[in-house]
């Protein structure tokens, strides 16, 4: 008996069975989250630590106007003559943590609103889905002209606030009805039978089976947080000057750089970022979603 | 919800006809519906306030916008002021108040007047020139999102893991990923730029000059060629994101008992796929569709843009920018309208393939 | 005179790209700006004037009028005879009468023109005379270039005008406002006949995206046009460049930019039309809002910073600026021979030069940028506006440049809509703006941009807060500007001549804007594909927008299809 | 502690509201459960004990009558008090398979009340006493099953993954629905036992549901059992008594209905039909008066299908509904003992057919 | 007649539990069942019972698999099938209509979202064959088949899923179960959930059922009373194999399996005074931890060293006719009695 009480007193899997153990190991161990780690983190080290890496001199330069790619521009030179790959580095930072942050803005109230809704129902239900239907109903557009008109300079966290508070409303009626219907189990009843406070039934009991669900939304949402950010572009919201692949963007779009063949690194080269982006942080969801849901197994 | 139902009919046959009316109104005043309705009116009241507090926040009035342009053909200052008052229809002296209260009457008899900037025609003449055009478009993009979305969603859920999944998944993320202009831009672009076999030149705009509006195959061809561009803007980013999120339910769908006895009595795969597990899924993708509805109409600004498809969009943007505010008021209210609107049948539709959602309500 | 036969001559068909919107234009050719394509270039085609004007030559080149004469304060203007309105009436001086009494009495008060003017009379069918109460080089320019409306569909307007006119009634009195209203009231979309023109084309199919118009017969110089159906692709700028590339228009006015037109240059037959601009990209500072702005040398400091060439040359790319031979506020061709005898100052990038005069004024260079004199680092911002891509990358540019010298000012962006009412009402920093004469072929106009134009002055349009009754010079003395402007465009032609000469020499001391380049005037046209040559003969200086040279070429039958 | 049982029901009513009307699942049953005291709700299926076990459980609000925690009526319960009831009340779901969340693991269900109510301090005392658990239930060697997910588990694995949930907490009263049906016999047994140790060493009272006569009567020897038949209780007794003695046509049904676990026996059972008709009435439309009476063998008409029989004491420490066996009680006072066991059919065991 | 309907030989399934484990739930079963028979499978909790029931099927979660063995069916036209090269739609048909399954968690069985009586349509539909099945046939044979397990139909069809109590839900999924008259009918657990009446009625049903159809019939069950009154076969399992098999009367008179005899030792009997019950002494083994030799050996009061060593093979005791010999793996079953034969008797 006594290894059996070691083999209890002393986990083996300790860290296995923590929530971020299974996050971590769902995103080292399957090949999805392993190749989706590796791609986001690629990116996003590309993007954070790339701009120390390389020289930063990059001087406006009309002789080398649109050239194509060389040895020494990789991706050729843009509309003053700099070099396109230096500021496809420089410019990743600012929409990765910016939408990144709206995203998870944006998840957390509509997760947190959303299981509130649905599991008290009631006053808090009602209201809460009166103030979607208004958030979803508003001209995102003109909000957003208010916004210009009433900041001067909004940094880049109020950015992310802006954003993020347009982006919950469309996450929270599906959180809402899962976790409607997921207060119904037998489980949950389980737990609170046990006790365990609401906060915990609901984040630990509930969200966790729909941590596929949410996470896939956070992808979504993070994506349209970045995307968005380009949209803040064209309401002339942000200040340029700062690189950014949402400038990069707007600028292939509204100076039609994307119909000029010499300029198509530099128009598809942000665009690739994010889909890359995106993509990494799909094919990571899929790993999690394997350590965060059991039975995904099971099928 | 929680009302004793089960005591009313008891009550109602005990009751004189005063006290029975008194339960119908009782009746009528909690129930669903009724209350459905109320919010409704409520939200669309909201928002339209708040519209009309934004609009009016913003930085210049109709004429000064008017006043903008004319200056920027030459006039003076005061000259362009002058000149826009008289080509504006609207008082700039008049109290944000009083407008606001006959913003409000407007709103109640459904009457907004005549544009500011284009005084011939009445807001709502207006606003119906273009809505019908967005609908379509908005619509029929959805239709096919849904179909396309969910289906391929669902086969990406029964092949979990393999290369079709992989591929289609990254598909949808970049669906989903890149917003819907860039991919119509890429299209029209590589479709017509590039390769010249897209007809784009023609396919700008909602119909082509000549042909005349009727119920005729001439005509609805005519309206469906112009609008394939739009649908399918409209379609790309609904798309990738039902074939995600609908992949993510089924996921979690097939892992349910009911499924392995449902293959255990050998029904046809398909009948599985669409009866229990499709329905099933479908639960939490079904309040997106309205969502979605809502959100793309809202975005058809820069895609009608592109596409010269004269829209919603469109008019929003141009009655945005002309500060021209009750066509601005009168659009988003039709729009709050159909997002309320889209989101009552959405719950009308999960009560109907859910009837889980009924039987609440007895918790402690 | 247009009886020849159907299609004589004419054949084939000319594509134009232009941005019309159908879905809120209208046929209403009396209200200003809002018509459809009655502002555009092509209206020649379709709603003549009595003439336009030959910007070199500064000759009146008769469209309707058969000759025009200006005799002291008298202007003779003889129509020709037998064209005739689309719904069959002739063209008659009762049209050009009603149609001056309209345009007089909507005209704002203190236009050039038009405030003189004290009537305008028929003399017979095709004579009109106009009466002035005062005479100066440019005065008949209004009269002459007014689209002439039918009476038949407005006659109840212009008689109203008229009358009221006679009454001493003013643009903003409470009569003209009435009228204003009345008309701005009416759309005519789907009035009977259509719209009524007299030009060689007429409206045949308006469709969303494309407006196809078609020989009038008995329309003017429909005898001469060469071309049997003109057509119109909506387009901006995306569109249009695509349509270049495809060769699917002929010609397009669109102000493209640089890339745009590093894109189009291998499109087989294109031709870059170019001309000198009259007007150029340059920088408002806002001296309302920062004192320090005052001081002369503080703006020469900042336009010594500046590398305009490069600025140009990523604004619009080779060939689409052209960098001013004076630092005048006028653009070459009318700073030409004026200054030829006084000392101006050169301004080109000088970096040395810019640390001496902001170390002279006061301003103190540090490790964090450039210190005020009081002490405070000089922040600012310069403002572009979305989507006016010569705007944005001039502001970007520029801000790049002052950064690089240790100015910190950073650039934004301003929505669109309404950038005239910040400009208005000196809402900014710094603004990227026009600079010298964006709107009339007169020299004054340079200096009605320069000095008036945001800059109201007024509480509610303060602009950009430069004083204008006393500008203090070192060469001038103090300069009152408001009346030497005044002189510039009502005086005789040497009271002109002198005003410029000093207005100019205070702009090149005081740089009330900052002028970075002035716009090289670039259309394009496709060559060889339905139009044999595109070419606008003599009238290569006339402004792309107004007097089109390609449409009066047109219409002189010289442009023929391939 | 107050002289006040630890649970009681009293007129509790269950009515659920559907599309289709009103169903009275539970139509105002009394119950009391004593600590250390095993009450056993037997009944067909359907007939409302899960119900009767939810709002005892305080999961769901009963429509009327109330239920009384030692004393203090759920409904008027301060949050403090809610809590202390929270936990000292367990209930055990019929259903094991929906009652177990399917993303955690069994260690994770088991330690999560632990945690929250601070009876482990860290992850070593928590595995340890979750171990304990598995072991209190048979789940051995535990370590093997700590780190299962339910779907990793067979129906009886999680039907004492449950129980062992519900031991967490040391609870005063344990709410057992079916919770032995899925296991083999040796394991019911021990569970069982393990149970009957806690009954009767730790004071815990039991409300025990179950349809398997012989677990009734092996667990609750000491203690009551409540016949439930449509939402009322038929029959209420002391568990030797009532399963000894039957009174109600009901119970005695259910006795004659057991399967011995013995070949020839049970084909001599099987020929037995005992009850006039074999339809379960409809809750939504209750026939009139007894609600057994158009399958009870003991029907007389125009008594038992006018009123509602009451359930009333009887003179051997029991509560009983019926009119005709209520009646023939008053007639002659000593019959409810003269009914024996051997009156049941087919309980004689005939010799084996062949021997060895 | 000496035709198998079922016959396996040498089944074992496995569960993977992580990328290189994984778990064998049930080991070297051999089966042969007879058209008529109803063969009761009894067995400790977690001994792989459902497992084997669902392998039977060919209806394993996606990690579970079958890694050795085979499994064939005689189908009602007569032919021999091997379930395990069966393609996707004969396997389709053969499900249900040749052989159906009643699960052991009946209360998730049904969609939530469609009513019963669509249940029985898709069913009937889906095996219709080319006959239509209206909606008035559904109903009358769905009302029919929910009779025979004595549920209302004008309750029941009508409703969903979540509106039924469990019991209710567990009939309707054995009406459903014979809705097609299977051959072979997989029970697992059938009964649990059921009150004894309705227990009985059901086991009345299905002894109907079988005699009018002569469906073969293997049910899972803790309820030895049930095996007793069901069953002509008994067949033990323990840990993953069958340890004893038998027909009714050899396991419950003569079983010869200590862990067999222990089982029906525990048996609690309904009638007489209270005894004292033991459960068989010791824990059951875990898949993960397996003893060496015979699985039971650490809980065997006549284990000796060699039952520690090798595993024991099933060994055949009394030969009888169409599968019903009575065998046994133990090395030791002369010395297995039941202790309280005689007792049992009171
Ligand atoms: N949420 C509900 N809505 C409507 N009816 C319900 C609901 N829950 C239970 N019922 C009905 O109430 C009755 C009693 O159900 P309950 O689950 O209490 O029975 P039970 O005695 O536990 O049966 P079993 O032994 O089968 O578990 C049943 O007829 C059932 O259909
Ligand atoms: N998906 C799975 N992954 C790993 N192990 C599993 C899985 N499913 C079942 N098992 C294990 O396989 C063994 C057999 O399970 P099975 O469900 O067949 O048992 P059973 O005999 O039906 O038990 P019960 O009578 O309790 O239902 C159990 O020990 C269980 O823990
Ligand atoms: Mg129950
Ligand atoms: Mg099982």
């Amino acid at each position: 008996m006594t290894t059996l009480d070691a083999a209890i007193a002393k986990p083996r899997k300790q860290f296995k069975e923590t929530f971020l153990g299974r996050v971590w190991t769902g995103l080292t161990r399957s090949p999805a989250g392993f190749a989706g780690t590796v791609l986001v983190l690629g990116i996003v080290l590309f993007s954070f630590v790339g701009p120390l890496a390389i020289d930063q001199d990059n001087p406006t330069d009309t002789t080398k106007i649109w050239t194509e790619p060389s040895a020494e521009h990789w991706l050729g030179t843009q509309y003053e003559g700099k070099d396109t790959f230096t500021i496809l580095v420089n410019s990743g930072a600012e929409p990765i943590w910016v939408g990144t942050l709206a995203a998870l803005m944006a998840v957390f109230v509509a997760v947190v609103f959303g299981s509130a809704a649905g599991y008290f129902r009631g006053k808090i239900d009602a209201v809460l889905l009166q103030l979607t239907d208004v958030t979803v109903t508003i001209p995102q557009f003109l909000l957003m002209l208010a916004v210009v008109a009433f900041f001067d300079d909004i940094p880049a966290w109020g950015i992310a606030f802006v954003v993020g508070s347009t982006m919950w409303a469309f996450l929270f009626r599906s959180i809402r009805a899962q976790v409607m219907s997921l207060k119904e189990r037998e489980f949950v009843e389980a737990a609170r039978l046990q006790d365990l406070g609401t906060a915990r039934i609901v984040f630990r009991e509930i969200l966790p089976n729909m941590a596929g669900f949410i996470f896939v939304n956070f992808v979504i949402a993070v994506n349209q947080a970045i995307y968005a950010i380009v949209g803040l572009y064209v309401l002339g919201l942000m200040p340029s000057g700062t690189p950014n692949w949402g400038l990069m963007i707007h600028q292939s779009w509204s100076q039609n750089f994307y119909l000029n063949p010499v300029a198509l690194p530099f128009v598809i080269a942000p665009l690739l970022m994010i889909v890359l982006f995106t993509i990494g942080l799909v094919t990571m969801g899929r790993g999690l979603d394997q350590a965060l849901n059991p039975r995904l197994r099971e099928r | 919800m929680t009302a004793p139902a089960a005591s009313l009919p008891q009550s109602a046959a005990e009751g004189t006809p005063s006290r029975t009316a008194a339960i119908v109104v009782r009746r009528v005043w909690t129930s669903y519906a009724f209350r459905r309705v109320l919010q409704s009116v409520f939200v669309i009241w909201l928002v339209s306030t708040i519209t009309f507090l934004l609009m009016h926040f913003m930085p210049g009035d109709p004429i000064e916008i008017m006043a903008g342009r004319l200056n920027s053909a030459g006039m003076s200052h005061d000259q362009a002021m002058a000149t826009a008052a008289n080509l504006v229809n609207y008082d700039p002296d008049a109290s944000v108040w009083g407008q606001y209260l006959e913003f409000l009457k407007g709103l109640v008899t459904l009457d907004f007047g005549n544009s500011l900037t284009n005084p011939s025609k009445t807001v709502f003449e207006h606003v119906m020139e273009y809505l019908p055009w967005t609908l379509f478009s908005v619509g029929a993009g959805v239709v096919f999102a849904v179909v396309i979305g969910v289906s391929a969603g669902m086969a990406m859920a029964y092949r979990r893991g393999s290369a079709f999944d992989h591929s289609m998944t990254s598909l949808g993320s970049f669906l989903t990923g890149v917003p819907n202009y860039i991919l119509i831009a890429a299209v029209v672009v590589i479709g017509y730029t590039v390769l010249g076999i897209l007809p784009f030149l023609d396919m700008r705009g909602r119909i082509t000059a000549g042909v005349e509006p009727g119920f005729d195959p001439v005509f609805l061809g005519d309206a469906v060629f112009h609008a394939i561009l739009p649908i399918i803007a409209f379609a790309f980013t609904a798309t990738g994101s039902f074939m995600l999120n609908m992949k993510a339910a089924t996921t979690e769908v097939l892992t349910e008992d009911y499924v392995t006895v449902a293959r255990a009595r050998g029904l046809k795969p398909g009948r599985i796929s669409r009866g229990y597990v499709g329905r099933n899924a479908l639960l939490p993708v079904v309040p997106q569709i309205a969502l979605q509805m809502g959100m793309l109409v809202g975005g058809s600004i820069v895609i009608e843009q592109i596409l010269d498809y004269p829209g919603v969009g469109q008019m929003l943007m141009s009655a945005i920018s002309d500060r021209d505010y009750p066509v601005v008021q009168a659009a988003v209210i039709i729009l709050a309208t159909s997002v309320v609107v889209a989101s009552l049948i959405v719950d009308l539709v999960l009560v109907k393939i859910d009837p889980r959602i009924k039987s609440e309500g007895q918790d402690a | 005179q247009a009886k020849g036969s159907e299609g004589e001559g004419a054949s084939g068909k000319f594509v134009y790209v232009y941005p019309f919107d159908v879905t809120t234009q209208h046929f209403n050719a009396a209200i200003p700006n809002a018509a459809l394509l009655v502002p555009a270039p092509n209206a020649e085609l379709f709603i003549p004037r009595p003439a336009i004007l030959n910007w070199d030559s500064q000759e009146w080149i008769p469209q309707l009028a058969e000759s025009v004469d200006l005799a002291g304060t008298t202007l003779t203007i003889k129509l020709r005879s037998g064209v005739k309105w689309t719904d069959g009436n002739a063209v008659t001086a009762k049209d050009l009468v009603g149609t001056i009494y309209l345009q007089k009495l909507n005209a704002p008060q203190g236009t050039v023109g038009w405030d003189q003017l004290t009537s305008a009379t028929a003399d017979d069918d095709t004579t009109v005379t106009v009466q002035y109460s005062a005479a100066f080089p440019g005065v008949e320019h209004g009269a002459l270039k007014v689209q002439v409306l039918p009476h038949a569909r407005y006659g109840e307007w212009m008689d109203e005008a008229e009358a009221l006119v006679a009454a001493g009634a003013i643009q903003g009195s409470p009569e003209q406002s009435a009228l204003a209203e009345k008309i701005a009231a009416e759309d005519f979309k789907d009035a009977e006949g259509g719209f009524i023109s007299c030009g060689a084309y007429k409206f045949k199919d308006i469709g969303e995206t494309v407006i196809t118009m078609e020989v009038h017969q008995d329309g003017l110089f429909a005898d001469q046009v060469k071309f049997q159906t003109f057509e119109i692709q909506k387009g901006d700028n995306a569109t249009s460049v695509q349509l270049l590339l495809a060769s699917e228009v002929d010609y397009s006015t669109q102000v493209l930019g640089a890339t745009d037109r590093q894109t189009i240059a291998g499109v087989q037959g294109l031709k870059e039309l170019s001309t000198p601009g009259y007007d150029g990209i340059g920088l408002m500072l806002n001296q309302g809002r920062f004192p320090e702005f005052a001081d002369v040398d503080v703006r020469k400091a900042f336009m010594y910073v500046l590398d305009t060439e490069q600025i140009g040359e990523i604004a619009k790319g080779q060939g689409g600026y052209y960098l001013p031979k004076t630092y005048t506020g006028l653009a070459d061709p009318h700073a030409e021979g004026l200054f030829d005898d006084v000392e101006l100052e050169y301004y080109s990038v000088d970096h040395a030069k810019a640390t001496s005069l902001l170390e002279g004024a006061g301003w103190k260079k540090e490790s964090d940028g450039w210190h005020k004199p009081d002490g405070s680092l000089a922040e600012y911002t310069i403002i572009g506006v979305e989507g006016w891509t010569d705007f944005t990358l001039s502001g970007e540019q520029a801000a790049a440049q002052f950064k690089e010298f240790g100015l910190q000012i950073s650039y934004e962006n301003v929505p669109e809509d309404n950038p005239w009412g910040i400009w208005g009402a000196g809402d900014y920093d710094i603004a990227v703006r026009q600079w010298a004469n964006p709107f009339v072929p007169y020299v004054y106009g340079a200096w009605q941009m320069t000095w008036f134009t945001d800059n109201g002055l007024t509480a509610d349009a303060m602009g950009m807060g430069l004083p204008v009754d006393a500008v203090e010079t070192a060469t001038q003395g103090t300069v009152n500007v408001a009346e030497l402007y005044l002189q510039s465009q009502q005086g005789t032609e040497e009271e002109q001549m002198a005003a410029h000469k000093i207005l100019g020499v205070v702009f090149n001391e005081t740089l009330p804007r900052l002028p970075l380049f002035l716009n090289q005037r670039v259309s394009y046209a496709v060559d060889g594909k339905r139009v044999k040559s595109i070419d606008p003969g003599d009238y290569d200086l006339n402004d792309i927008y107004f007097d089109n040279p390609i449409m009066v070429r047109i219409l002189e039958g010289a442009i023929e299809p391939a | 502690m107050s002289s006040a049982p630890l649970l009681k029901l009293s007129g509790m009513e269950q009515v659920f509201d559907t599309k289709k009307g009103p169903v009275p699942a539970v139509g105002g049953v009394d119950l009391e459960v004593e600590p250390g005291k095993v009450l056993c709700l037997v009944g067909e299926s359907g007939c409302g004990k899960t119900t009767t076990a939810r709002a005892a459980a305080g999961l769901t609000r009963p429509t009327a009558g109330t239920v009384e925690y030692r004393g203090k009526n759920l409904a008027d319960m301060t949050a403090a008090e809610r809590g202390r009831y929270r936990r000292s009340v367990q209930y055990i779901h019929q259903d094991p398979y929906a009652a177990l969340n399917p993303t955690r693991t069994v260690y994770s269900t088991l330690s999560a009340g632990l945690k929250r109510h601070g009876i482990v301090k860290n992850r070593t005392e928590a595995r340890a006493k979750a171990a304990e658990l598995l072991q209190l239930v048979d789940l051995t060697p535990p370590e093997s099953y700590l780190d299962s997910y339910p779907h990793q588990l067979s129906g009886g694995q999680r039907q004492r993954v449950n129980v062992a949930r519900s031991l967490a907490l040391n609870p005063d009263l344990l709410i057992c629905d079916e919770s032995t049906s899925m296991l083999d016999v040796s394991i019911r047994v021990s569970l069982l036992n393990t149970l009957g140790r806690l009954r009767d060493e730790l004071d815990v009272g039991f409300l025990f549901i179950t349809h398997d006569l012989a677990v009734a009567k092996y667990f609750a020897w000491d203690g009551e059992i409540a016949v439930m038949y449509l939402g009322k209780v038929v029959e209420h007794g002391p568990t030797p008594e009532v399963i000894g003695n039957p009174q109600h046509p009901y119970t005695k049904a259910l006795i004659g209905a057991v399967c011995e676990p013995d070949p020839d026996l049970a084909k001599a059972n099987r020929a037995a039909e005992q009850l006039r008709s074999a339809e379960i009435p409809s809750l939504r439309d209750l026939p009139a008066g007894c609600a057994f009476h158009p399958r009870c063998p003991a029907f007389e008409p125009g008594l038992c299908d006018t009123a509602e029989p009451a359930l009333q004491a009887t003179p051997s420490r029991r509560r009983l509904s019926c009119h005709v066996v209520s009646r023939d009680l008053q007639r002659a006072p000593d019959a409810d003992r003269t009914i024996t066991f051997e009156a049941v059919p087919g309980s004689r065991r005939p010799e084996p057919e062949t021997a060895h | 007649m000496s035709d198998p309907i079922l016959s396996v030989r040498d089944l074992s399934i496995a569960y993977r539990t992580g990328r290189k484990e994984s778990v064998t739930a049930v080991s070297g079963v051999d089966l042969d069942l007879y058209e008529g028979q109803s063969l009761a499978l009894v067995g400790e909790s977690g001994c792989g019972k459902t497992t084997l029931g669902l392998g039977l099927l060919r209806l394993l979660p996606n990690l579970g698999e079958i890694t050795s063995g085979s499994l064939t069916y005689r189908l009602k036209d007569g032919t021999r099938a091997d379930l395990l090269a069966m393609k996707k739609e004969p396997l389709r048909r053969f499900r249900w209509n040749e052989a159906a399954m009643v699960f052991q968690g009946a209360m998730n069985a049904f969609n939530p979202v469609i009513r019963i009586v669509d249940h029985f349509a898709d069913t009937l539909r889906d095996h219709a064959d080319g006959k239509k099945w209206t909606k008035a046939a559904v109903e009358a044979r769905a009302g029919e088949l929910l009779e025979t397990v004595r549920l209302d139909p004008d309750r029941v069809l009508q409703s969903y899923p979540h509106e039924l109590s469990g019991g209710m839900k567990q009939r309707a999924l054995i009406a459903l179960a014979i809705a097609l008259d299977p051959q072979v009918l997989v029970l697992d657990e059938p009964t649990t959930a059921l009150d004894l009446l309705t227990q009985r009625s059901i086991v009345q049903q299905l002894h109907e059922l079988r005699s009018k159809f002569g469906f073969t019939m293997v049910f899972i069950t803790h309820d030895l009373g049930l095996a007793a009154e069901l069953a002509d076969r008994v067949a033990t399992m323990y840990a993953g194999r069958i340890i004893e098999t038998g027909s009714a009367r050899d396991i419950f008179y003569e079983p010869k399996h200590p862990y067999t005899a222990g089982l029906i030792n525990a048996v609690m009997p309904v009638k007489g005074d209270r005894p004292a019950l033991e459960s068989i002494p010791g824990y059951p083994p875990s898949l993960k931890a397996m003893p060496d030799g015979c699985a039971f050996n650490p809980r065997c009061a006549f284990a000796t060293d060699e039952c520690k060593r090798d595993r024991v093979p099933l060994s055949l005791l009394t030969e009888r006719p169409l599968g019903m010999d009575h065998s046994v793996a133990c090395l030791h079953h002369d010395q297995v009695r039941l202790p309280r034969k005689e007792s049992a008797n009171v």
